[in-house]
């Protein structure tokens, strides 16, 4: 089993809900749980959630870039943006840190990638835009008790 | 799929029921009508009934947290329920479980509201 | 009211529902009638099965893109592959005509894209792939008697 | 949103109920599947129910046809019913309407069974 798509679109936040459209469209041939199913589609959502308001600024017409793969059980996705970047990624992960308190961002957007993903590597620096790479193993259903 | 919201009021206790998907794009409007609920209609307690809400991701942590500040100094109670078991990892993973009361049924938090308020 | 996206994926068939399931996503914020969506989804399930049965012979690794976009009303969609191309444009859009009878085509992709949009415009030549142009106006619901 | 098939027999007579989308990366196991009944399991009679069906394209419009025309050579019938406005449409477009016998229900289409054959 193995595939791939890339979508690309405008950072509006209608197109929000058209990436978690879009990567659940893409996962379903690998029968994924529920919960698999809704973490994914939370951390896709807080990826390009930050690509529109903290990358661009909440200004539309910019480029976001959705890729995702998977081979076997392994999917792996990437969120990109050719926005402001972020100065230090470490303290951007932070649990609560935000830069846009005045947007009632919670800060939670990086915490929650951790949480629901094994892997997640952010590149990113002032001026080069920011890269979110997620990467999730699919609990096979019929290799649950190996 | 959009989010649908419905506002009920019970004396000071305004319920919001929520259906659909609650992310950045419906964060907007969500707290829009629910601060004029509380400015303009001066509601001072909030049930947030959540049964009927398919996702939600950090934007909706984010507008409950503003409105929880809110609705704290104005000395009212926010109470959540019907939240299943996704949203609850993310009221978790935020520290917002500790911070407000929940309730497995709307039944369940009116009576414990005629209770409390 | 305006949007964009392009979605890439590969020549596999598990990518038909992809497509169709991005392409409702993007088009819901025109608040489109039943009919349109099914509509919609129809003409891009044909376009995009005609890439990968014809455009690349059923090999998969091979890239097709499915661009949309809307400006008001209108919504356009463009599907294209770098595939064999099409030698006579007028002959494959024949109803019934189809190259591949022992795949048991029906010879109704074309005819259908026709029916199900207000146009269609084929740019292929053998070597240089495929480009299937798809526009339709989307009844706006408050304005059905102007 | 993938394809569900159900296969079910009265003496002659196959019924195949079709639940969620029919597109060309369905439509090979369809055809598979419903040649064994034809062939091995000798059914002479179909009974294609589509009440179910969520989606279909071109790739539908095939296999009916390339059964249709098995079913024929059989001296068979083919029927279809619970066709939705959109599925419909396709049939109209193919054909398909005009060499076959449709049925709005699947008690209709029983019932007219039971007098053709
Ligand atoms: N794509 C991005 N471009 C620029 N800055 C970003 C991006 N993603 C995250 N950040 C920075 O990281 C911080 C933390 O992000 P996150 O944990 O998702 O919380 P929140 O979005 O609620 O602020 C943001 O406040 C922002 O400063
Ligand atoms: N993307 C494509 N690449 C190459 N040939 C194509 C493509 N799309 C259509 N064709 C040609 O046009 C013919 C008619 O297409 P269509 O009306 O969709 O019927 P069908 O797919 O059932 O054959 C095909 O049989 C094929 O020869």
């Amino acid at each position: 089993m193995k595939n791939r798509m890339t979508l690309t679109f405008d950072s509006r936040s209608e197109n929000e809900s058209l990436a978690r459209v879009t990567v659940s469209g893409f996962m379903a041939p690998l029968d994924p749980t529920m919960e698999e199913m809704m973490d994914v589609k939370t951390v896709v959502s807080e990826a390009v959630t930050n690509a529109i308001i903290h990358g661009y600024d909440s200004e539309d017409g910019k480029d976001i870039e959705l890729h995702c793969a998977y081979e076997n059980d392994e999917l792996v996705i990437v969120i990109s943006d050719n926005g402001s970047g972020i100065e230090d990624v470490e303290m951007a992960k932070e649990p609560l840190y935000t830069s846009k308190p005045e947007l009632e961002r919670s800060g939670m957007g990086f915490t929650i990638m951790e949480n629901f993903m094994d892997h997640v590597l952010v590149t990113s620096s002032p001026g080069n835009g920011t890269r979110v790479e997620l990467r999730k193993k699919m609990v096979a259903k019929d290799r649950v008790c190996h | 799929m959009a989010l649908a919201t419905a506002y009920e009021v019970h004396d000071n206790l305004l319920i919001i029921r929520l259906e659909g998907e609650l992310d950045h794009h419906e964060a907007d409007k969500l707290r829009k009508e629910w601060q004029w609920w509380l400015k303009e209609k001066r509601k001072r307690h909030v049930l947030l009934e959540l049964s009927g809400l398919d996702f939600m991701d950090s934007s909706g942590l984010g507008v409950v947290l503003g409105r929880y500040k809110e609705i704290q100094a104005n000395e009212g109670m926010l109470m959540i329920s019907g939240v299943s078991s996704e949203v609850d990892r993310l009221f978790e993973l935020s520290g917002l479980k500790k911070l407000l009361p929940f309730a497995v049924t709307e039944e369940e938090a009116l009576q414990k509201f005629g209770v409390m308020i």
